[in-house]
């Protein structure tokens, strides 16, 4: 497994038996393989499905059955459609579990900004705003630092922000790092990475537990 | 993956319910009404209960089981013209009632399992029904501030349901159900028939299962379903 | 036809083709049997259907199919079944042509009392309110005096309200009268009353119009 | 007694809607967009209209035409990520975007249709989207204002439809049709299928016909809706 691939099968580990979930645009819908077949859990879309089965091949696709990035899904025995108000009335009200989030930036506050680059990208926040600040749990995937090698967890967020103190924890491709009241601190190590490597990359404190810290 | 099992038995489920409890209770008259679970309610006794019904039932039925059994201390209601025990009982000083128009009662229910705070509406200004709420101006217009009623429990009465929790309810029998079943901690739903998962088409469902958290088998339909005869 | 009889068949003229109707309880539902077969309405109960049918005897009654007055009613072809907050946001949004209801009191200001009696009678409101300060037409049906004789129809309500100004004309078993800007003014009168019979059981001016009155 | 009957011509339903309308559009991505009613739309050439849309569709599809096409001044939308042209109009100002998180938008399109003038809601607080809106202390929480959004007209696209205007519809073309087909005062649905009055379950209804004002019957499925091969 590449270091994309193990930090998508770590964070599938995050979602426990029960959960309703919601897994936002991009890597994190990745996560859906890794997800043992006989684990009772509900996914959610925000545009209106509870229970996502596989997404299917074009020739095999209904045009009537999206999810919240376009993908063609499949309904699995139970799956339930619904119109937008009664799916983020579910976001909204605490009934959903975890959600798992891109980031441009996110801080040690747990601040998170994910939905606009004044003066280069700014398309509107969709559904991102709600999920990250109404999930019971919100943790978010990225690589550990942008294409031109910045750092991408920060002691503060520079971009506008999607939501205030939210993130309980993030999983990079380098490490899984946990938001606390004192800031970053580094819980997990991927494969082959060392804690001096993680320090590098991270734009703000990065916290060691006195424990030993596993691989992923 | 597969969708989690939220059935449980009629006295486990309804033994989740605390003394205290605010509960939404769903039915318009007979129809919708949780019989069952308020029977079991009743039997278990759990005391100091506000409830949130449209109506307070008739005399002898439903929610007046729990009125005249001393177990609730409060009623948000929006009528009680059918039952003289729950009316006597207001006026007797033993029963607290708040009265609420009816649609705005459904909406503070649905605003509470909307995760909002509250709605703005004029329904009530200038009537008695305004005495005593929040102002705001808005456009220079005045309107009274009704907040969100998100409850501890609802006990909700469906006609089908899956294991997941997911509902569909029969005619008129919807009325305060779908709302009420979006907007409590804990939502506890009797059903008229329990299909296995998949037994409900996705397009049927009209609350989601990921709303609902204990779905109770109905072994038999209770006569106070039948058809009143006035 | 008895006085009340015809009152209700007076008042079953008042709705139009096209209009969607709410039927306040007791008097007002009687109207349902003199609407002609063919004629395009659609009648609303607040309990959550459009599209109501005949009501059932209690053999024939569907345990789950009833009106807001309890009544087990049946469905007509595009019948609708739905909640309570799509049955008001129906009422609320101005989608209500006319509702028919009945009157403690009625003002000459259009002023509608018919919820409460205080330390009498305070069985709460229901939809009473909504209906009458949202239908985007509300007339009233009601005997023109209570059972002592006393008038129904006043200079300004004593009771508490149900909404203000909003009552458009009033069907009785005397007379259809129209509020005003200038107040009560007597439009038709029922077979072998009076003007003055009228006039005497009415609790304010009524007001004559320059033309015929017809008869009902 | 029998229900009104509101089916019309694809033409005389769109002529129906004015210069300058504020116009409510279905759907999400491709599903549930009314393809066939905007492109008449965009043929009988209606201008300075403000479309409240989820997204932009995609460059070449559905409203994306009407953009091109100069009819739009205002656009009301959560998110324009996948159609490059309208973020281009958008940078270039000759295109006036507002931004609302998205369920925010379906529930100010919701107040909308239920008759209430605002809801009051935390989401955005201490956001962007926060600046320039009234604001609120409610039991010493302060929340924001979101007023309730109605229509001139609402674009609705259903998979069933019955001469009435009882409206049924597909899987995930659900998304903001039920909302938007109770919030305008022209509500003008195409419709896959048109079944004849009774056609159409009470039970199956998930827009009562009592909101809409016309009913089109699609001759013919828009292309728009094949799959996407991306």
């Amino acid at each position: 497994m590449d270091a994309r691939t193990r930090m998508v099968a770590r964070a599938a580990r995050e979602i426990t038996p029960g959960m309703v979930v919601n897994l936002g645009i991009g890597l994190p819908t990745k996560v859906v393989d890794f997800l043992p077949e006989d684990m009772p859990v509900c996914l959610h879309t925000e545009n209106g499905m509870t229970g996502i089965g596989p997404t299917l091949p074009d020739e095999e696709a209904d045009r009537n059955l999206i999810d919240a990035g376009g993908a063609y899904v499949s309904p699995i025995p139970g799956s339930a459609y619904f119109d937008s108000t009664v799916s983020f009335a579910l976001v909204r009200s605490g009934r959903l579990d975890l959600t798992l989030l891109g980031a441009f930036e996110v801080a040690e506050n747990g601040d998170l900004a994910n939905w606009k680059i004044p003066g280069k990208f700014s398309p509107g926040a969709g559904g991102a705003i709600e999920l990250a600040q109404k999930a019971r749990r919100v943790a978010v995937m990225t690589t550990h630092t942008d294409r031109k090698g910045n750092p991408k967890l920060l002691s503060r967020c520079t971009l506008p922000l999607t939501a205030r103190g939210r993130v309980a924890r993030i999983f990079t491709d380098l490490a899984v790092v946990d938001v606390t009241l004192e800031g970053f601190v580094l819980r997990e190590l991927a494969d082959g990475v060392s804690v001096k490597e993680v320090s590098e990359a991270t734009g703000a404190k990065l916290i060691l537990p006195d424990t030993d810290i596993p691989r992923f | 993956m597969k969708l989690p099992d939220k059935s449980l038995s009629l006295d486990a489920a309804v033994a989740r319910i605390p003394d205290g409890a605010t509960v939404l209770v769903g039915g318009f008259g007979v129809p919708g009404t949780p019989f069952t679970l308020l029977r079991e309610l009743m039997r278990q006794g759990q005391k100091d209960l506000t409830l949130v019904k449209n109506d307070a039932n008739e005399a002898g039925m439903g929610i007046d089981h729990l009125l005249a059994n001393g177990q609730v201390k409060k009623l948000i209601t929006t009528h009680l013209g059918l039952n003289a025990n729950a009316i006597a009982m207001m006026n007797d000083g033993r029963l607290e009632v708040e009265f609420c128009a009816q649609g705005i009662l459904a909406e503070r229910i649905r605003a509470g399992g909307a995760g909002l705070s509250a709605i703005l509406t004029d329904i009530g200004l200038e009537t008695e029904l305004a005495e005593g709420k929040q102002i705001v101006e808005m456009d220079g217009k005045r309107l009274l501030v009704e907040p969100a009623l998100r409850a501890d429990v609802a006990l909700i009465h469906a006609d089908r349901a899956d294991p997941f929790g997911n509902l569909a309810y029969a005619a008129t029998a919807r009325n305060f159900n779908p709302a009420m079943a979006m907007a409590a901690d804990l939502v506890i739903a009797e059903t008229e028939r329990l299909a296995p998962l998949g037994g409900l088409s996705p397009e049927e469902v009209e609350t989601p299962g990921a709303f609902v958290d204990q779905v109770v088998r109905l072994s038999e339909i209770s006569e106070e379903y039948g058809v009143v005869r006035r």
